[in-house]
């Protein structure tokens, strides 16, 4: 745990076009541990940044397989199996009316996995971060756009990073203290 | 065990009483052994709690038979959420009592029933009964199978009178000025009086009875007579057969019984008589005989021509019916008896009348020896003469009609006697007046203002000796409690004259005494025994060493061997025409006792009062019929309260009308309108006897009816009677054809089944299994009594919900008889139908019930499991033949000791939330089958009956395994004109009809 | 600026899984809880008025069920002695004895004795002795080892899943019907083999198989059926 | 994005958000709503009104559970009365907020943003109202649960093959697929307030709701995926839950039930009435909270738009029905159309033809289109019709089918009125609170929407 130092330096842009700009610098910079902050969801930003594999449709497809499979299993254990009874003389097996809870069951798995799915990818909940120490990052869900390059970043070095951030002209840098 | 007996119910989460309940009560019972048994019952009876417990929660009115609910409805609350708590129905249950004999009974095999041969006996005439007894309870009232009277058939008041033993209206102790007393202290009370009127030979005394047939208790008057020799005997029913008496006097000069065998008749002429239905004596036996005739495969069908003012069940199977005022029938015949005599003084107008007449007369003269005519009672005597010589002309006298020695024990002319009383009471000639049951304070004919007088004082003691502290009773200074006949020994004759041996299926609830045994005391025996009484006249008939056997054999038959009547040959004389050669003109007020209450003495009994009427279906009321035409001239609509008067009374009734009536008269049913019955008959209609006079005790004319413009609620229990949606369709609910119409074309009724094959699905094989249940109803022979309806109910606990409750369409028979009228409503033709659950095979209710609460047993039962139904009412939505009844409300009576007495152990008392609907007796299934596994056979055909078929006086329903081919339900399924209700649904049912076939006259098919 | 302590995080998501890992054990919970003897009352003795001990009358003296259980062969109900029953002997025997004092006393003023019900099914189930005594299902199969209990108790929860359980393999416990009434009965094994028509037996399910051939016993279809139990 | 102030297929709109809006203005004026904005009396007012109706429905409710079903009109033959109707009746309000948040977001109708927060919610109300109906109409209903497969003593289940099955398991999936919708989407939003806020006990709880959101990049690129995910699943499954109710009726054999044509027309029913509660609720709304900018002329005339397409499908739906009531040649079915239109509840049947389908054909002129004040009237006006349509549809059909003998009459009673009224009140007590505790519009959303959203390429 590195709680006595920093966790990274962070610049402040007005538009969303300067922070997406900054990204990109920053990735042709070479800087490999840094993220970027928006009020709203930019496209362009998630390749600026470097993010590219997006866990989430595959954790949605196998819940939605999981779902449809343990759905039909359900109702075809309950009725053929477990109790077999003789229902307005209907075969115990009446796939047809099977389907639509199979149905129902799939797109709930899936639903529900897509928002856990998120979640636990995102890491969160996650209440304290580092970066809320900053004061003006509360403005990050408002009108404000923020780049942070990590202490983590093999490249980091205070000085030359603060330079490099300055050099694409942001409304303020700040230290973030780990 | 005790427990389980008298308290099933479908939901054991709601609490368990603490307060004295049934369990308890049963408890303190079992605790002694046979002979003093019952009475630790009596004492409990005495007990304040017993009383507290039975006077608590009496909703006042029937509508509110359902509003003694909030607090249970709590308490299910609160096992709801117990419920909830765990993950099945049943939270744990409390501990659960259970009490053995300290001795017990030789004869009882705990858990099973036993069946006990007695009768039930009204307006004089016996209905043989066996009735099942579960644990010493009488619970179910079953045809006697071998006794000729029944067959095994019963009528509605036999089915019901279970309830009338149980009814916790019932009078329960002696009351003098309505204190109670104990019988101590009244039989020392009238000490004094009878021994003043022993001075005078008892000129002062007069014994007023209903219709006695009882030999026994005939005996015990004569007895009583014997030592107060001035004393007289007055009889008086208000339903009573006077004229029948005076037609018989007019035609033979003597009293004399009229029986008929319609096995053998092949036409038949009724006029103004609905022998086939309850109330008319011997219609058990005349309805099972008329129905085998009546089989169009038999190739000897009989044909049955009905003249009548007033559609009745009889009516309504008629072949041809000729609708007459009451008064205009006498004209009718009239006409008739003058036709040989050259002139005419009766014209018939040649369309209907005359047209009819000629083809029925050269009918009957083409049967003769095989054919009937008989007559209403409420026909005057001169109908009743002239149908005696018609009879005899024909032949028939011997063949299909027999004269015997009348069943009444002191035939007189009722009204006559009840005058004479009334009379001698007004000259203050009666010192004490004993009414040994009936309710002539509410009965009387008004003009005699009986009421008035008991209250005038001008007779110093009156003693009331009956079943209820009903109208009478009021006016008594003592009131007896009488026994039910379930409770008590006696005798009486069937309409055959054949004794039954009247013997008690329990000991007096309310320690009443018999009609026997309080006459017996009057005569001055001390603390005499109704057994003892009965036997020792039995001894006198029947000495003997053997009177032993010959007493136990009469026990166990059910009936007394040799008492029939022989038939006595008698000519009948010729008798001259009596009536007005023109019909009178004015509205007609014709008085029937009601189809369900009869006079009124069944008016506290609530499977009766809520029992349909055969033809207008309603229940809980009295209606005034009018046909069609009159209303719309009287201007008067079906609801309206009308105002009746005649002589200057006015009766308001409400305006019901009637498909088939006669014109310019009405139609009014006595019963109605009482003041003391009890929560169920009290204020429920309204009197008509304030309107009956005895000079006019059947047909009033001069009645002037005007519309109040009040509207009143009648509560009907079908939707709508005929068959024909107002769109023009034809709905061929009961499919119909005239014989040769079915001689042509035999398959007419099964033509719409589908292909098995249709179905998308592989049917389920029931072949796998020894069984698979069925039943056949067979229209043609279903004479529309109702008395499936009230054995169903009575079979398996099925509640009563209140005329409110009906009016909103939520009455619970599992089986209702539905009645449709065709064509012109001037006079159309009607059919029954009952309807039961149709057990389809591919049920459509099965399918939508979210929880499996009803579903298929292996052999075709449709299932319904009370205990897991929610209570979504899909199942009833989805059920095309509507047969599924819901617990709206607890309609069932948790709390009444009595009621719970009367239950069936085998059934299931549902409670609230539940659905329910026929099971065909499974109850019954469960047991014949276990019994036979026992024995390691199978059930054999006709060992096993539902409660509806084995009580239906004319066989129509038939039910049995139709995987034995040779099964009488098999046959009749493989029969030309078996066809399944809304076959095209392909809801393939398991309850299927037979077509019904008419049989009319070519010549007035036209 | 900061709103939550970094501890937070840990704590949110330990909450996440705790919240799970307590509803199924809530679940859990619930289940078992409707099996437990609390609410089955298996293997629980009732209290009764008289400490009837089963052990003693049965194994010590060796007294056939149907000499106080009479109808159990004839009837759904088994059949409970009346005192009657009870004073056969114990007009002779023990006459003393406190412990009797309630069976003399009801015998003498004719107050029933007032029993706890032992093996209560609800009252919307039926359930026939008589029929299964005949198929062969033995006494103890449901009751348990009567003749070692001391005070009565249901050994059987009695619920609907235990009737199933049988119901749906009855072959798991028929015996031969002499058998019936044998509290020491024993399923046939290698050591102890079941004579039966002529036959040996050394493993149930083939004896089961062929009592229910012998016994005409219904399908399982048939016996799992709604109204074989509930009307 | 698109760009949303561009003129749209030739005819000249107003743009989903007036000019001159910026994102602090956007953040500001929407959350002030939530955080600063007073309690007005109006809200006061309107708020205790429907919580009154909330409680008078408690009431009812409680008498039901003592007294059983019985209080209500249903019967035999007509086994479900209001009950199933109000059922219905919610069930379809809430599939336009459904509709809007997914369908309109997968075809990119931008439009959408300003209107899908509160229109989420309305489902999610309605939904919770539709719920209380089956429960409330059984018999025992404390044997709910009984309808799903809980493992249990009896080692008895439910019974797959009823609808009535179905509708639990697709109104259940439904309601937490709603919620779950709602929920993501208001995360960046909770940030936003999380961070406007003063209040420190407020700050705890809206951070607590945010999960500690930061606007990552990483996180929007999964948040996007995941909340199109979801817009993708939600789509097919209001398709289905609407179809699950009418086979309720599709399934039984009763005539006017049984029909195929009831799953494509009971959904466009749903979005039919959906539509006309949002904007029932946006009129108002948008007036008292000064929202003008942001739901403009242009979202109340598509909705409208939207009513009037819907409504025509409906309409198909009529005619189809009346057409196989005769074609099918089944006297049964035949008698259907008669009873609808001579039986004794004829009027009913009148009065939702006018309603659904004569009335609301005053949308094709854009006056009624624009003009909230028509708008809110049309609106109720379908409403009405809509819930008229499930009482010819449940009541008329029941009361008198194949056996003349058996046929009956229903009569709601005061029981009745005051559950369904009751749960109208709950509807907007929800409401109420929500306006004044969640932002009522997509912050985030709106940003999205505005010019300087815009990435400029150079």
């Amino acid at each position: 745990m590195k709680r006595d130092i920093l966790y990274g330096v962070m610049a402040e842009f007005k538009t969303p076009t300067e922070l997406v700009e900054a990204a990109r610098a920053t990735e042709h910079a070479g800087y490999k541990k840094f993220d970027a902050y928006s009020p709203f969801p930019i496209e362009e930003l998630s390749d600026a940044v470097g993010f590219h594999k997006n866990g989430v449709p595959l954790v949605v497809l196998i819940a939605g397989i999981i779902g449809c499979l343990s759905g039909y299993a359900l109702q075809y254990w309950i009725s053929v199996i477990a109790y077999p009874i003789n229902v307005g003389g209907r075969p115990m097996h009446s796939w047809p009316s099977f389907v639509v809870v199979t149905f129902e069951v799939t797109i709930l798995f899936a639903g529900v996995s897509a928002v856990l799915g998120m979640l636990a990818l995102n890491g969160l909940p996650m209440p304290y971060h580092p970066v809320f120490n900053v004061p003006r990052f509360a403005l990050a869900s408002k009108d404000r756009f923020f780049l942070i390059i990590f202490y983590s970043d093999p490249k980091f070095d205070l000085a030359s990073t603060t330079k490099f951030l300055q050099a694409m002209g942001p409304r303020s840098i700040s230290e973030v203290p780990g | 065990m005790k427990i389980e007996e008298t308290r099933k119910r479908e939901d054991g989460c709601p609490g368990k009483h603490e307060k004295l309940d049934l369990a308890t009560a049963r408890a303190r019972l079992e605790k002694t052994k046979g002979p003093e048994f019952w009475r630790s019952l009596e004492e409990l009876a005495g007990s304040d709690e017993f009383r507290e417990m039975m006077h608590r929660e009496f909703p006042k009115g029937a509508s509110e038979w359902v509003d003694a609910v909030s607090r249970r409805g709590f308490m299910k609350l609160m096992g709801a959420s117990l419920a909830m708590a765990g993950m099945t129905a049943c939270t744990k249950q409390p501990l659960e009592p259970i009490v053995p004999y300290v001795k017990q009974p030789e004869e009882l095999v705990p858990g099973r029933p036993m069946f006990y041969a007695t009768a039930f006996e009204l307006a004089g005439y016996a209905s043989p009964v066996l009735v099942e007894s579960h644990m010493y309870r009488p619970t179910k009232v079953e045809g006697n199978e071998q006794h000729s009277a029944s067959l095994g058939g019963t009528d509605i008041y036999a089915q019901a009178s279970i309830l009338g033993m149980y009814d916790p209206d019932r009078s329960q102790t002696i009351t003098n000025m309505g204190d109670e007393r104990t019988w101590g202290s009244f039989v020392s009370a009238i000490r004094g009086p009878l021994s003043v009127q022993k001075g005078l030979k008892g000129a002062g005394i007069r014994l007023l009875t209903q219709t006695v047939s009882s030999p026994t208790l005939a005996d015990q008057v004569k007895a009583f007579l014997a030592v107060y020799p001035e004393a007289k005997w007055h009889v008086y029913e208000p339903v009573n057969r006077d004229n029948v008496l005076e037609g018989a006097r007019m035609a033979f000069g003597q009293p004399v019984e009229t029986r008929y065998d319609f096995s053998k008749a092949d036409i038949i002429l009724s006029l103004d008589a609905d022998f086939l239905s309850p109330g008319f004596p011997g219609s058990i036996r005349y309805a099972r005989d008329y129905a085998k005739r009546r089989n169009p495969d038999s190739g000897t069908m009989n044909r049955m021509y009905v003249v009548e003012s007033n559609p009745s069940a009889t009516g309504a199977k008629a072949d041809h019916r000729l609708v007459l005022r009451t008064s205009d029938i006498e004209r009718f015949v009239s006409s008739i008896a003058a036709g040989s005599t050259g002139n005419n003084p009766y014209p018939l107008d040649m369309e209907g009348e005359a047209k009819f007449f000629k083809a029925m007369a050269t009918d009957l003269a083409g049967h003769r020896g095989s054919s009937i005519v008989i007559v209403g009672d409420h026909q005057p005597a001169f109908v009743h003469a002239f149908a005696h010589a018609w009879n005899a002309q024909l032949q028939n006298v011997g063949t299909t009609v027999f004269y015997t020695d009348p069943v009444d024990a002191h035939p007189v002319n009722q009204a006559e006697s009840l005058k004479e009383l009334v009379a001698d009471m007004r000259g203050g000639k009666v010192d004490v007046l004993v009414i040994l049951g009936g309710n002539p304070a509410y009965d009387a004919p008004a003009d005699f203002g009986f009421a008035d007088l008991l209250k005038s004082g001008s007779v110093p003691l009156r003693i009331h000796h009956g079943l209820y502290q009903d109208e009478t009773a009021e006016l008594c200074h003592w009131h007896v409690n009488a026994a039910h006949y379930l409770e008590s020994w006696g005798d009486a004759r069937a309409y055959d004259g054949t004794v039954s041996i009247v013997q008690p299926l329990i000991a007096p609830l309310y320690s009443g005494r018999s009609a026997i045994e309080f006459v017996a005391t009057l005569a001055g025996g001390s603390e005499v025994n109704g057994h003892e009484l009965v036997q020792a006249y039995w001894k006198k008939q029947h000495s003997g060493a053997d009177f032993d056997t010959f007493w136990r054999k009469s026990l166990h038959d059910g009936w007394v061997e040799g008492t029939g009547f022989a038939p006595k040959s008698l000519i009948a004389k010729a008798t001259a025409p009596t009536a007005t050669p023109a019909s009178p003109p004015g509205i007609e007020i014709n008085f029937r006792h009601d189809p369900s209450i009869y006079d009124g003495r069944f008016a506290n009994n609530g499977w009766l009062q809520e029992l349909p009427k055969p033809m207008s279906k309603l229940t809980w009321d009295s209606a005034l019929l009018v046909s069609p035409a009159t209303a719309k001239q009287l201007n008067l609509e079906t609801k309206d309260l009308a105002e009746l008067e005649l002589n200057g009374k006015k009766v308001k009734a409400p305006v019901w009308i009637q498909a088939g009536h006669a014109d310019n008269c009405v139609t009014v049913s006595l019963g109605y309108g009482r003041w003391r019955a009890g929560r169920a008959g009290t204020g429920a209609g309204f009197n008509m006897y304030e309107l009956r006079y005895s000079a006019t005790p059947w047909v009033a004319n001069g009645a002037v009816i005007s519309n109040t413009g009040a509207k009143y609620v009648l509560a009907s229990t079908q939707g709508y009677q005929t068959m024909e949606t107002q769109d023009g369709g034809d709905r061929p609910l009961v499919q119909t054809r005239s014989l040769e119409e079915y001689r042509k074309e035999p398959n007419f009724a099964t033509e719409e089944e589908p292909p098995a094959e249709l179905t998308l699905y592989p049917g389920y094989d029931y072949k796998k299994e020894p069984y698979a249940w069925g039943m056949t109803i067979d229209l043609n022979a279903c004479v529309g009594c109702n008395n499936c309806i009230i054995a169903c109910q009575s079979e398996n606990n099925i509640p009563i919900v209140g005329k409110e409750q009906v009016n909103r369409g939520r009455h619970m028979h599992w089986l209702r008889v539905d009645a449709y009228y065709q064509g012109d409503r001037e006079n159309p033709k009607a059919y029954f139908q009952p309807v039961p659950c149709m057990q389809c095979e591919n049920a459509p209710c099965e399918l939508v019930c979210p929880v499996g609460a009803t579903v298929h047993s292996s052999e075709g039962l449709n299932d319904m499991v009370y205990n897991r139904c929610v209570g979504t009412r899909y199942c009833s939505n989805n059920c095309p033949y509507k047969v599924r009844r819901f617990n709206f409300l607890l309609f069932q009576d948790w709390e009444t000791p009595q009621l719970k007495m009367m239950r069936n152990p085998d059934v299931t008392v549902r409670s609230r939330g539940v659905m329910e609907k026929c099971t065909y007796c499974v109850q019954r299934i469960n047991h014949k089958r276990i019994d036979a596994e026992r024995e390691d056979r199978l059930i054999a055909d006709g060992e096993l009956e539902t409660a509806c078929q084995q009580s239906c006086p004319a066989d129509a329903i038939v039910f049995g395994n139709i995987n034995d081919p040779n099964s009488r339900v098999a046959q009749l399924k493989a029969g030309a004109r078996n066809y399944s209700l809304l076959a095209d649904l392909n809801t393939r049912p398991r309850t299927t009809y037979l077509a019904e076939i008419r049989n009319p006259n070519p010549e007035l098919e036209a | 600026m900061q709103i939550f302590h970094r501890s937070t995080n840990t704590i949110s998501r330990a909450t996440i899984f705790g919240a799970v890992f307590v509803v199924g054990v809530l679940l859990w919970v619930a289940i078992n809880f409707q099996r437990s003897p609390y609410v089955t009352y298996a293997g629980v003795a009732r209290p009764q008025p008289a400490p009837f001990s089963h052990q003693h009358h049965v194994a010590a003296l060796g007294i056939d069920c149907r000499y106080c259980h009479t109808s159990v062969e004839k009837s759904s109900f088994a059949g409970i002695p009346p005192t009657k029953t009870c004073m056969n002997c114990h007009a002779q025997i023990w006459t003393g004895a406190p412990m009797l004092e309630p069976v003399r006393n009801s015998f003498k003023t004719g107050e029933s004795l007032v029993w706890n019900r032992v093996n209560d099914l609800p009252d919307y189930v039926y359930f026939d002795h008589s029929i299964h005594i005949n198929k062969g299902v033995g006494c103890n199969t449901c009751h348990g080892e009567v003749d070692r209990m001391p005070l009565m108790y249901n050994q059987a929860s009695l619920q609907m899943e235990w009737c199933l359980d049988c119901h749906r393999a009855p072959e798991k416990n028929l015996r031969p019907r002499e058998q019936v009434f044998n509290m020491r009965y024993q399923q046939p094994s290698k050591d102890v083999p079941v004579k039966f028509d002529g036959k040996e037996y050394v493993d149930q399910l083939t004896l089961g198989q062929d009592l229910a051939t012998k016994y005409r016993l219904r399908s399982e279809m048939d016996i799992t059926s709604c109204s074989t139990c509930h009307r | 994005m698109s760009e949303p102030n561009k003129v749209e297929s030739g005819l000249v709109q107003a743009p989903v958000i007036e000019p001159g809006h910026t994102f602090a203005t956007v953040t500001d004026q929407i959350s002030s709503i939530v955080l600063t904005r007073p309690v007005s009396n109006g809200w006061v007012f309107g708020f205790g009104l429907s919580f009154l109706l909330t409680m008078g429905m408690l009431y009812a409710i409680g008498y039901l559970f003592i007294k059983g079903v019985g209080i209500w009109g249903v019967n035999i033959p007509v086994g479900w009365g209001f009950a199933i109707v109000n059922f219905v009746w919610w069930i379809g309000i809430g599939h336009a907020g459904t509709l809007i948040s997914a369908i309109l977001l997968l075809l990119r109708q931008s439009w959408r943003n300003s209107i899908n927060r509160f229109a989420e919610a309305m489902t999610l109300f309605a939904v919770s109202c539709a719920g209380l109906f089956p429960i409330l109409h059984l018999g025992r209903p404390w044997l709910a649960y009984w309808l799903f497969p809980i493992p249990n003593t009896m080692q008895y289940w439910p019974q797959f093959r009823s609808p009535l099955v179905w509708d639990v398991f697709a109104v259940s999936t439904y309601a937490t697929i709603s919620a779950l919708f709602w929920f993501i989407g208001l995360i960046p939003d909770l940030a936003t307030l999380r961070d406007r806020t003063d209040n420190r006990g407020l700050k705890i709880v809206y951070g607590m709701l945010a999960m500690g959101w930061r606007g990552s990049a990483r996180h929007w690129a999964r948040y996007e995926t995941a909340y199109l995910l979801l817009a993708g699943l939600a789509t097919p499954l209001v398709l289905s839950v609407h179809t699950v109710v009418s086979f309720d009726f599709a399934v039984g054999i009763v005539p006017g039930w049984h029909t195929t044509i009831f799953p494509p027309y009971f959904v466009a029913g749903a979005i039919y009435s959906g539509f006309a509660m949002v904007l029932m609720l946006a009129i108002p709304i948008r007036k008292f909270y000064g929202l003008e900018d942001f739901i403009t002329e242009r979202h109340l005339e598509n909705s409208a738009m939207v009513m009037l397409a819907t409504g025509l499908i409906v309409g198909y739906g009529y005619v189809i029905e009346a057409f196989m009531n005769w074609y099918a040649g089944d006297p049964n079915e035949g008698f259907v159309l008669w009873n609808r239109l001579h039986g004794p509840y004829a009027l009913s049947y009148y009065a939702l033809l006018f309603c659904n389908l004569v009335l609301p054909q005053v949308l094709w002129i854009r006056k009624f289109r624009v003009k909230p004040f028509w708008l809110f009237l049309i609106s109720l006006d379908i409403l009405v019709g809509m819930w008229l349509e499930r009482f010819v549809i449940v009541v008329v059909s029941l009361h008198r089918d194949f056996l003349t003998s058996s046929w009956g009459m229903y009569y709601p009673t005061r029981w009745d009125w005051m559950t369904y009224i009751g749960t109208i009140g709950l509807f907007l007590s929800l409401m109420f609170l929500f306006v004044r505790i969640l932002p009522m519009i997509s912050i985030f959303e709106m940003r999205t929407l505005l010019p300087e959203a815009e990435v400029k390429s150079e």
